[in-house]
C-alpha cells in the first residue's frame, strides 16, 4: 500500500522529499509551542480552505474537469453542518453532523455529476453548469430570511446567515484554537496522503488517462464516466468538508460563501499553485491564503490590485502555476546535479498542433 | 388589451436588449478565439465611465456613447496585444489572466476615480399607453440591440473581413495558409468585442448607478447567454437571448424577480444538459 | 506510536495555547480601537465615510487629551465586503491586537458574522448603522436608528399626506424583508393597504417589470427599501418612465445620498426619516460639518453611517470615562443607570438600558425637484422602545438573538 | 534552367515535438513544372508540404521562393508571396458557402482577386452551380474542386497539393487532372503534389521526387516516370 | 464461425457517405486485412465496429451478440481492442504508465510488473519506460499503442495502419508479433497500405473502395484480381 505514496502522478518522492515532508510536519506540530495563540488559530483557519483546493486539484488537474461551482458543495455541507448540529444538539453530535454533512454534499455531487457527465457536458460548459448551480443555491438561500424558512429549530436566516450551531465538540471540550489546529493538521495529512495514494493507484491511472484522452481510455475498456463521477464526488466531498469545517469554525455561514466571488477563489488558489500536483496545491493554497490576508492587512485599498497583479504575473510568467514552477526548478536542479547527463524530457519545444482532421 | 400586449412586448424587448447588449461582446471574443474574457464587465464599466465623463465635459450623449465604445475597443486591442494573445492556446489561463486584470481595473478605478460618480440622467422622455407610462429610452436600447445584431450580421456575413474572420474561426491554420493575417483578425475581433462591451456600458450609463464594480451586474447574464448560445455568435447568441428573455420575462411577471433569476439559471442548466454544445450546435448544420 | 506522539503534542499545544496572556499593563498605553469598514468592493462608497468619521473622531479625541488620559490607537482593517474576512479580521483584532473595543460592519450579515466572535470575549462591539433592528445582545451597542424610530414616524406621515395604498420595493434579504414586515404591521394599525410588495435580488439593476407592476397596482406612494448601487438604478429608470409617485424610505438620502449621485429630478418627492443628514442646519451640526470637510475636503456627502461612526467613538469615550474602566461589564453598569448620553451634532442621544440601542432626534426630510432637501417635521427624541416592549432586557438577561415582529422572544 | 528556378529547398529539418520527421530534405522546382512527391505512408510527405507553406516551422535548412528566402515567413505571408495550398482532407470551411470559401482565397490575390471567381467557375462549372451551397454538405469530389478553386483564385505562382485524389470518384479525379494541366499551360502555374494514385501521378507528373524516411532519396524525370518505377514506390 | 458480423452498415457525415451498405464478417482465429485506397472508408468502418460512431443504418454483432447500441468500453470489455490510425497514446504520461493503464484490469502486483517488462521488451521500449509517451518517435508511439491494445489480451484486435512511419525491418517485426499473437488464438483485423505487410500476415482480405465492399477473398485471389490492382492504383474509370 505504501508504495502508492510515490508514483508518477505526484511530484516529489524518495527520501529527500519525505524527509522534507516530515520536517515540515514536525515544524507544524511544534509551531503552537512558540506561536501566538491567534496565529495558531489563524493557520488553522487557512487549513480549512485547503480541502476544497485539494478537491479541485483532483478534479481539474488530475481529472480535467474544471468545476466553477465548488462552493455549491461547500455551501451544502456548510449549511448541512449548521442544520444538523442545531437539530442533533451540541456536544459530540457535532462530529456526526460533520460527517453527515460531508456525505450529503457527496450525494448532491453524485446527482449533479450524473446529470452532467452522463449528459456529455465537458469543458467550459461543465464550468457554467456548476457555476449556475452554485448561483441558484446562493440566490435561494439569500431569500430565506423569513422565520418560515427553518429546518427544525435551525433557521436559515437568509442573507444575514445561519448561526447558533456549536463548534466541533467532543464531550464538553470545544475543538478550537490549538486543538482545532491539530485536528486540521491531522485531517490535512490524512487527506493529502489518501489523495496521493488514490492518484497513484490504478484508479488514479484511469483518472489521468481520462484527462489525457478520454476516447483512448474508453477504448481500453474503462467506463470513463464512472471514473469522472468518482473524481467529481470525491472532489466535491472535500469542498463539503471545507464548508462544514468553516461553519464550525465561525459558527456562522452566509449565502455569500456560495456566490460568485467566493466561487472564483478555489480556482485562483489551484491555478496559482499548479493544478497538476497535490503537493503544489497544498503548499500554494496555504501561501496564497496567507499572502492575500497579509496583503489585505497591510496594504488596505491596494490589496485587490496587488492580488490581481500576482495572478496576472503568475499566468504570464509561470503558466504551470507558481509553486509548481518553482518546485520543478528545484527538482530539475537536483536531478541535474545528480545525473548530469540525463536530461528531463519535460520541455516540449513549441509543439504545433496538427490541424488535419 | 392592446396596452397589455404592448407592455408584454416592452418587457420582452427590455430583457432582450439587456441580454444582447451585455453578451454580444463576450460572444465574439469567445466565439472567435475561445477566450472567456473575465474582464468583460470592466470593459462595460469603462464604456459607462467614459460616457459620463464626456457628457460632463459637454459632449452630446450619442457622440459620447460612440466615443466610449471606441475607447473600450482601443483599450481592448491594447490588452489583446499585451496579455490575451499569449493565451490563445491556453484558454483556461486566459480566464485567470483576465480575472486578474478585472481585479486590478476595478480597484484602481475605485482608487483613482472614487467610489461613486454622479449620474447624467436618462434622455428622451416617456410615453403613455393605456394606464402605463413607459420610458422611451428603453426602446432606444432595444433598437440599439437590434442594430448591434444587424451590424454584426453585416460585418460577419457581408464584408471581406467577416468572411475571413469566420474562416479563421472554423480553421485558423487553413485560413492562414490562404493568406489571412490571423493575428490581426484576432486583434480586431477582440477590439470589436470590447467595443461592444463598451457600447453596452455607454448605453446603460444614463440609467444606472455608476460604481467601479457595476460590470458585475452584467456578467452572469452575459455568460449564460453566450454559453447556451454556443460558439457561433450570430446563430447562437440571438436565439439564446430570445429564449432566456421569454423565460425571464414570464417568470418575472408572474413570480417576481427572484424566481425569474433562479428560473433562468435552471433553464441554462437544462439546456446545456440537452445540448451539451449550446444552441448553435443545432442551428448550424455541421458539415463533415 | 506516531499517533501517540501526536496526541502528546496536541496536549502540550493546548496547554500552551490557553496559557494566560499579558497581565500587567504599562502606565499609559494607548487604547486600541479596532475598526472594520469596507473601503474596497461594492460597498466602498458607504464604507469610506465611515472610516473618515472614525478617523475624525479619533483625531479630535486625541487632541483633547484622549480617554482617561490615554491616547487612542485606531487599527483599521478592510474586510472588502467579504463576511469570511469579517470573521478573520474580527478574530485578528480581538485575539491578536487585543483591541479594547471593536467598531464597524456595514451589512447586517457582517454584523452577524462578528457577533458570535465578539460574544465569546469581553470586548464591547459598536454597530454604527441604522438597520432592521431587533438584536438583543449584551456585547453589542447599536448607534444607528431602528425601525420603530424610522417607520413609526415615516409611515403614518406618508399615509396621512399621500394616501393609504402603498407599494413596497425591497431588497430581497433580511433588511428588506424585516423592514417590509414592519411596514405591514404599521399599515395594518393605520388601516392602510399594502397593494404590492416586490423583493429584488441583490445586484439586479433592471426595473422595467417592477415599474409596470407598480403602475398596475396604482398605489398612492412607494416605500423604497432597495439596497445597493445596482438597485439604486430603480430611481433613474422610474423617473425615465415618468412614474412620478411619492416615495418614502428609511435608508435613502441620509445613507446613500442618492440625491447627490443622481441627476435631478430622479429623487424628487422622496421622503425619509433620519437622525442625521448633511443638510441639518443647527449650530452643532454646522460646526461638525465644517470640521469634517476641513479634514476630508473631497467627501461627496457626510452620510448617516459616517456620522454614526463618529458618534460611536464619543459614546465610547463617555462610557469609559463614566465607568472609569474599559471593561464591558463596568460600561454596561453605566448603560443600566440610563446615564449613557452624549451631545451629538443631531442633539442629545442616549443608550437605552434594556436594548443597548440609541435614542435619536428624528426628522422627516423631503427632496424637491432640484434635489433640495427640506425638513418637513421634527419629531424630537424618539426612543428605541420596541425590543424593551417585546421582552428584551439586557440588564437581566443576555439573549444574544435577533428578533423580528414575526420572531418574538419565547415567553419563559 | 537555374534562372527559371521558382523553389529551392535545401537541408530542411522539421518535426512535431521532439521527433524529427524531415531529416534534411533538398529539392528544386522550376517555373511551370509539375512535380510529384511520392513515397510510402509516414515518410513525411505531408509534413514536407506543411513545411513548404509554413504551417510547420522548419528547424533547420532554407526555403527560397522566387529568389526570396521565405524560411522565416509565416504561412500567410508565404501565401501572399504566391503559394497556393490544397491540404490533405481538403479542409474547406465547412459552415460557409462555396462563394464564401472562394472569397477567403481572394485574399492572396489582393484587390485583383475579385476578377477571378469566373475563372474558377470556368475550370469547375460544378462550383458555379453550387455557389450558395454550404461547403460541408458537398461530396468529397466537390470539396476537392472547391479547395483547388480557393487556392487558384489567389492566382498563385506555386500550387501545393496534398493527395488531391484521395477518396474521390475516378471521373472527378480525371477532371481535376485535366484542370491542373490547364493551370500549367494556360496560367503558367507551377505545381508540387503528393499523391498515392498511380494514374494521377502518371497523368500529370513531369518529374517525381521519391521520399523515404524524411529524405528525398531519388528523383525520376522524363521517361523514368513510368508505371513500373512508380508502382514500385507505391507498393514497396 | 464469425466473431464479428457487420450487416448492412452505412455511415453518412453531412453530404459525405463514408461507408455504404457494408457487410463484413471476420472469422474467429483469422488475420483479416482490410485494404483499399485512401478515403475508402476503412477507418470509419473500424470506428463503427468499436462504437466510436453510431451507424446511420445497419447492425453489428460480436460473438453473435448484437452490439450496435453498446458504448465502446462495453465492446472492449467483451473482448475487442483497437489501435487507432493516428497514434493516440497518453502523451503527457510516461511510457510505462501507458502500459500499466492498459494492463491493470487484467493483472496486478508482481504479475503485472512482469508482464509490463515483457511487453516493453517486446516493443523495443525497455529503455524508454520513463520517457513521456509524447516524446517518443512516431513509430515508437505506434508500437506503444499496439502494446496497449495487446495488453488487454483481446479476442479481436483491430489495427488501423499499424506500420505507418516504420522502417521495413520494424514493419516486419510488427508482422511477426501479430502472427505470434494470432497463433495463440487472437483474431486480428488490420487496415494497411503496405502490401508487403499484408502479404506477411493476411489470411483473408477485403477490399473497400469508395465506402463499398469491392472484393473479398484469399490474399492470392485478391492480388491476382486485375480490377483490385486497378482501383488500388486509381486506374479504374469503369463507373
Amino acid at each position: 500500500m505504501l508504495k502508492l505514496l510515490d508514483g508518477p502522478q505526484t511530484l516529489g518522492r524518495g527520501r529527500i522529499f519525505w524527509s522534507c515532508f516530515l520536517a515540515v510536519l514536525a515544524g507544524a506540530l511544534i509551531y503552537p509551542v512558540f506561536a501566538d495563540s491567534y496565529d495558531v488559530g489563524n493557520f488553522a483557519y487557512f487549513l480549512i480552505w485547503i480541502f476544497m483546493a485539494l478537491g479541485l486539484c483532483l478534479m481539474w488537474g488530475y481529472g480535467g474537469m474544471l468545476s466553477f461551482g465548488q462552493t455549491f458543495f461547500f455551501g451544502i455541507a456548510g449549511y448541512g453542518y449548521g442544520v444538523l448540529a442545531i437539530n442533533m444538539g451540541g456536544g459530540t453530535a457535532t462530529i456526526a453532523a460533520l460527517v453527515l454533512s460531508v456525505v450529503i454534499a457527496m450525494i448532491a455531487a453524485g446527482i449533479l455529476g450524473y446529470f452532467m457527465i452522463w449528459g456529455g457536458i465537458s469543458g467550459i460548459f461543465f464550468g457554467i453548469v456548476t457555476l449556475s448551480a452554485t448561483l441558484v443555491l446562493a440566490f435561494f438561500l439569500g431569500q430565506t430570511a423569513g422565520p418560515e424558512w427553518h429546518i427544525g429549530p435551525a433557521r436559515l436566516n437568509g442573507f444575514n446567515g445561519m448561526k447558533g450551531m456549536d463548534p466541533l465538540t467532543v464531550g464538553d471540550f470545544d475543538i478550537e484554537g490549538s486543538a482545532l489546529y491539530y485536528v486540521m493538521i491531522a485531517l490535512i495529512v490524512i487527506v493529502y496522503i489518501a489523495l496521493r495514494m488514490l492518484v497513484n493507484s490504478s484508479v488514479g491511472n484511469v483518472i489521468v488517462a481520462t484527462r489525457e484522452n478520454p476516447q483512448r481510455a474508453e477504448m481500453l475498456g474503462y467506463d470513463v464516466r464512472k471514473y469522472q463521477l468518482l473524481t467529481f464526488v470525491i472532489g466535491s466531498g472535500l469542498a463539503g468538508l471545507s464548508g462544514a469545517l468553516y461553519t464550525s469554525w465561525g459558527q456562522f455561514i452566509t449565502p455569500s460563501s456560495i456566490g460568485l466571488p467566493a466561487a472564483a477563489m478555489p480556482i485562483v488558489w489551484v491555478a496559482f499553485s499548479g493544478r497538476n500536483d497535490l503537493t503544489a496545491t497544498l503548499v500554494g493554497s496555504f501561501l496564497l491564503l496567507f499572502g492575500f490576508q497579509t496583503i489585505t492587512v497591510y496594504s488596505q485599498q491596494a490589496a485587490l490590485v496587488l492580488m490581481g497583479v500576482l495572478l496576472l504575473a503568475t499566468v504570464m510568467l509561470a503558466p504551470q502555476g507558481f509553486v509548481l514552477g518553482i518546485g520543478k526548478l528545484v527538482v530539475d536542479w537536483w536531478s541535474r546535479r545528480r545525473r548530469r547527463d540525463e536530461g528531463p524530457a519535460l520541455a516540449d519545444a513549441g509543439r504545433l498542433q496538427s490541424d488535419e482532421t | 388589451m392592446s396596452a397589455e400586449l404592448f407592455s408584454v412586448f416592452y418587457q420582452f424587448a427590455d430583457v432582450f436588449a439587456f441580454l444582447i447588449l451585455s453578451a454580444a461582446g463576450l460572444a465574439i471574443v469567445f466565439g472567435m478565439m475561445g477566450v472567456i474574457n473575465m474582464a468583460h464587465g470592466e470593459f462595460i464599466m469603462c464604456g459607462a465611465y467614459v460616457t459620463v465623463g464626456l457628457v460632463n465635459l459637454g459632449v452630446p450623449l450619442p457622440i459620447a456613447q460612440i466615443l466610449a465604445a471606441l475607447t473600450a475597443g482601443i483599450i481592448g486591442m491594447i490588452v489583446e496585444f499585451l496579455i490575451v494573445r499569449r493565451f490563445y492556446k491556453r484558454p483556461l489561463d486566459s480566464l485567470l489572466a483576465t480575472w486578474g486584470l478585472s481585479l486590478i481595473v476595478t480597484q484602481s478605478m475605485l482608487l483613482i476615480v472614487g467610489s461613486a460618480v454622479r449620474g447624467i440622467g436618462t434622455p428622451e422622455g416617456s410615453f403613455a399607453i393605456g394606464g402605463y407610462t413607459f420610458s422611451t429610452y428603453r426602446l432606444v436600447l432595444f433598437g440599439a440591440a437590434v442594430a448591434v445584431l444587424a451590424g454584426l450580421y453585416i460585418i460577419f456575413m457581408k464584408t471581406r473581413f467577416g468572411v475571413v474572420a469566420r474562416a479563421t474561426m472554423q480553421n485558423a491554420a487553413m485560413a492562414k495558409a490562404l493568406g489571412a493575417r490571423t493575428g490581426r483578425i484576432y486583434s480586431i475581433s477582440f477590439g470589436i468585442g470590447t467595443a461592444l462591451a463598451g457600447l453596452c456600458g455607454a448605453l446603460y450609463a444614463p440609467t444606472m448607478t455608476l460604481i467601479p464594480t457595476m460590470g458585475a451586474t452584467f456578467v452572469v447574464e452575459s455568460f449564460v447567454t453566450v454559453v447556451i448560445g454556443g460558439a457561433n455568435v450570430l446563430l447562437g447568441t440571438a436565439p439564446a437571448a430570445v429564449f432566456l428573455a421569454i423565460i425571464r420575462m414570464a417568470l418575472n411577471a408572474s413570480y417576481g424577480q427572484i424566481i425569474g433569476q433562479i428560473g433562468m439559471l435552471f433553464a441554462v442548466i437544462l439546456i446545456i444538459r440537452v445540448l451539451p454544445e449550446g444552441l448553435s450546435s443545432v442551428l448550424v448544420r455541421r458539415g463533415r | 506510536m506516531y499517533s501517540g506522539r501526536l496526541i502528546g503534542m496536541a496536549l502540550l499545544g493546548a496547554m500552551l495555547g490557553t496559557a494566560p496572556i499579558g497581565s500587567a499593563r504599562a502606565a499609559e498605553p494607548p487604547l486600541k480601537v479596532g475598526l472594520l469598514e469596507d473601503v474596497s468592493g461594492d460597498l466602498a462608497f458607504m464604507g469610506m465615510p465611515k472610516l473618515h468619521g472614525s478617523q475624525l473622531a479619533v483625531e479630535e479625541i486625541n487632541k483633547s487629551g484622549g480617554i482617561l488620559g490615554r491616547q487612542i490607537e485606531l487599527i483599521h482593517l478592510d474586510p472588502q465586503g467579504d463576511n469570511a474576512r469579517y470573521q478573520e479580521f474580527g478574530r485578528r483584532l480581538l485575539n491578536r491586537d487585543k483591541v479594547d473595543v471593536l467598531i464597524g460592519g456595514i451589512t447586517s450579515a457582517s454584523r452577524e458574522a462578528l457577533r458570535p466572535i465578539v460574544d465569546r470575549t469581553t470586548t464591547p462591539y459598536f454597530y454604527t448603522n441604522q438597520y432592521e433592528g431587533g438584536v438583543c445582545d449584551a456585547s453589542m451597542i447599536s448607534m444607528g436608528a431602528v425601525p420603530e424610530q424610522q417607520f413609526s414616524t415615516l409611515i403614518p406621515w406618508m399615509v396621512q399626506k399621500f394616501g393609504k395604498k402603498v407599494y413596497v420595493i425591497a431588497a430581497d434579504y433580511n433588511f428588506g424583508q424585516i423592514s417590509a414586515e414592519w411596514n405591514r404591521k404599521i399599515m395594518k394599525d393605520l388601516g392602510g393597504e399594502v397593494v404590492g410588495e416586490e423583493f429584488i435580488p441583490l445586484g439586479v439593476s433592471q426595473f422595467a417589470q417592477t415599474i409596470q407592476n407598480i403602475q398596475k397596482a396604482k398605489p398612492d406612494w412607494l416605500l423604497t427599501i432597495n439596497v445597493g448601487a445596482a438597485q439604486d438604478s430603480f430611481f433613474e429608470q422610474a423617473a425615465a418612465a415618468n412614474l412620478n409617485l411619492p416615495m418614502g424610505s428609511s435608508i435613502k438620502i441620509m445613507l446613500g445620498f442618492e440625491h447627490k449621485r443622481f441627476k435631478p429630478p430622479a429623487l424628487n418627492n422622496m421622503h425619509a426619516t433620519a437622525n442625521w443628514f448633511e443638510e441639518i442646519d443647527t449650530p452643532e451640526a454646522n460646526d461638525f460639518k465644517k470640521r469634517w470637510h476641513a479634514k476630508f475636503p473631497d467627501e461627496l456627502y457626510i452620510n448617516d453611517m459616517g456620522y454614526n461612526a463618529y458618534n460611536a467613538l464619543y459614546m465610547y469615550k463617555a462610557l469609559v470615562e463614566k465607568a472609569k474602566s474599559t471593561k464591558l461589564e463596568d460600561m454596561r453598569k453605566v448603560i443600566a443607570s440610563g446615564d449613557a448620553c452624549i451631545d451629538a451634532p443631531e442633539g442629545k442621544v442616549c443608550i437605552d438600558p434594556k436594548s443597548q440601542h440609541t435614542s435619536h432626534r428624528m426628522r422627516l426630510i423631503s427632496v424637491g425637484p432640484k434635489h433640495e432637501v427640506t425638513v418637513e417635521k421634527d419629531y424630537g427624541t424618539i426612543q428605541p422602545y420596541w425590543l424593551g416592549e417585546i421582552g428584551c432586557d439586557l440588564t437581566k438577561k443576555n439573549d444574544k438573538d435577533q428578533y423580528t415582529p414575526s420572531h418574538l422572544p419565547s415567553k419563559s | 534552367m537555374p534562372t527559371d528556378r521558382i523553389l529551392e529547398v535545401s537541408g530542411l529539418w522539421a518535426g512535431y515535438g521532439a521527433t524529427p520527421i524531415l531529416q534534411g530534405v533538398s529539392m528544386q522546382v522550376s517555373r511551370g513544372e509539375i512535380v510529384g512527391v511520392i513515397g510510402r505512408n509516414g515518410v513525411g510527405k505531408s509534413t514536407l508540404m506543411r513545411c513548404l507553406i509554413g504551417l510547420l516551422q522548419s528547424w533547420r535548412g532554407t526555403i527560397t521562393f522566387m529568389d526570396q528566402d521565405v524560411t522565416q515567413l509565416e504561412a500567410d505571408a508565404r501565401a501572399r508571396a504566391g503559394f497556393g495550398y490544397i491540404p490533405q482532407g481538403r479542409d474547406v470551411f465547412p459552415q460557409m458557402s462555396v462563394e464564401e470559401n472562394l472569397q477567403v482565397g481572394e485574399l492572396i490575390g489582393g484587390p485583383d482577386g475579385k476578377k477571378l471567381p469566373e475563372l474558377v467557375y470556368q475550370y469547375f462549372p460544378r462550383l458555379k452551380e453550387r455557389r450558395r451551397q454550404i461547403a460541408g454538405t458537398m461530396s468529397g469530389g466537390e470539396q476537392q474542386q472547391l479547395a483547388i478553386g480557393r487556392a487558384l483564385i489567389g492566382n498563385p505562382s506555386l500550387m501545393i497539393l496534398d493527395e488531391p485524389s484521395e477518396g474521390i470518384q475516378p471521373s472527378i479525379v480525371q477532371h481535376i487532372c485535366e484542370a491542373l494541366k490547364s493551370f500549367r499551360s494556360e496560367l503558367g502555374t507551377t505545381i508540387i503534389f503528393v499523391e498515392q494514385n498511380l494514374d494521377t501521378i502518371l497523368e500529370i507528373a513531369q518529374r517525381c521526387y521519391i521520399m523515404e524516411k524524411g529524405k528525398i532519396t531519388r528523383s525520376l524525370a522524363g521517361e523514368e516516370v513510368n508505371e513500373d518505377n512508380v508502382r514500385a514506390q507505391l507498393l514497396l | 464461425m464469425a466473431l464479428v458480423d457487420v450487416k448492412g452498415v452505412s455511415k453518412r457525415f453531412g453530404g459525405l457517405t463514408a461507408v455504404s451498405e457494408v457487410d463484413l464478417s471476420v472469422n474467429a482465429g483469422e488475420v483479416h486485412c482490410l485494404i483499399g485506397p485512401n478515403g475508402a472508408g476503412k477507418s470509419t468502418l473500424f470506428k463503427l465496429i468499436v462504437g466510436l460512431y453510431p451507424p446511420t443504418t445497419g447492425s453489428i454483432f460480436f460473438d453473435s451478440v448484437e452490439i450496435t447500441a453498446e458504448r465502446p468500453y462495453a465492446r472492449v470489455q467483451r473482448g475487442m481492442s483497437i489501435k487507432m490510425q493516428a497514434p493516440s497514446v497518453f502523451k503527457e504520461l510516461p511510457v510505462r504508465q501507458n502500459i500499466q493503464i492498459a494492463l491493470q484490469e487484467r493483472l496486478s502486483g508482481a504479475e503485472r510488473v512482469a508482464e509490463e517488462e515483457r511487453l516493453l521488451a517486446l516493443l523495443n521500449l525497455a529503455d524508454d519506460g520513463g520517457k513521456l509517451a509524447g516524446a517518443l518517435s512516431h513509430g515508437q508511439q505506434q508500437w506503444l499503442e499496439i502494446g496497449m491494445a495487446l495488453a488487454l489480451r483481446p479476442q479481436l484486435l483491430l489495427l488501423d495502419e499499424p506500420t505507418a512511419g516504420m522502417s521495413p525491418e520494424e514493419t516486419y517485426k510488427t508482422g511477426e508479433l501479430i502472427k505470434s499473437f494470432n497463433a495463440e488464438g487472437m483474431t486480428v483485423l488490420v487496415v494497411e497500405h503496405d502490401m508487403a505487410f499484408v502479404r506477411q500476415v493476411a489470411q483473408r482480405v477485403t477490399v473497400l473502395h469508395l465506402g463499398k465492399i469491392f472484393a473479398r477473398g484469399s490474399l492470392e485471389a485478391i492480388l491476382e484480381d486485375q480490377k483490385v490492382a486497378e482501383i488500388y492504383l486509381g486506374k479504374t474509370h469503369a463507373h
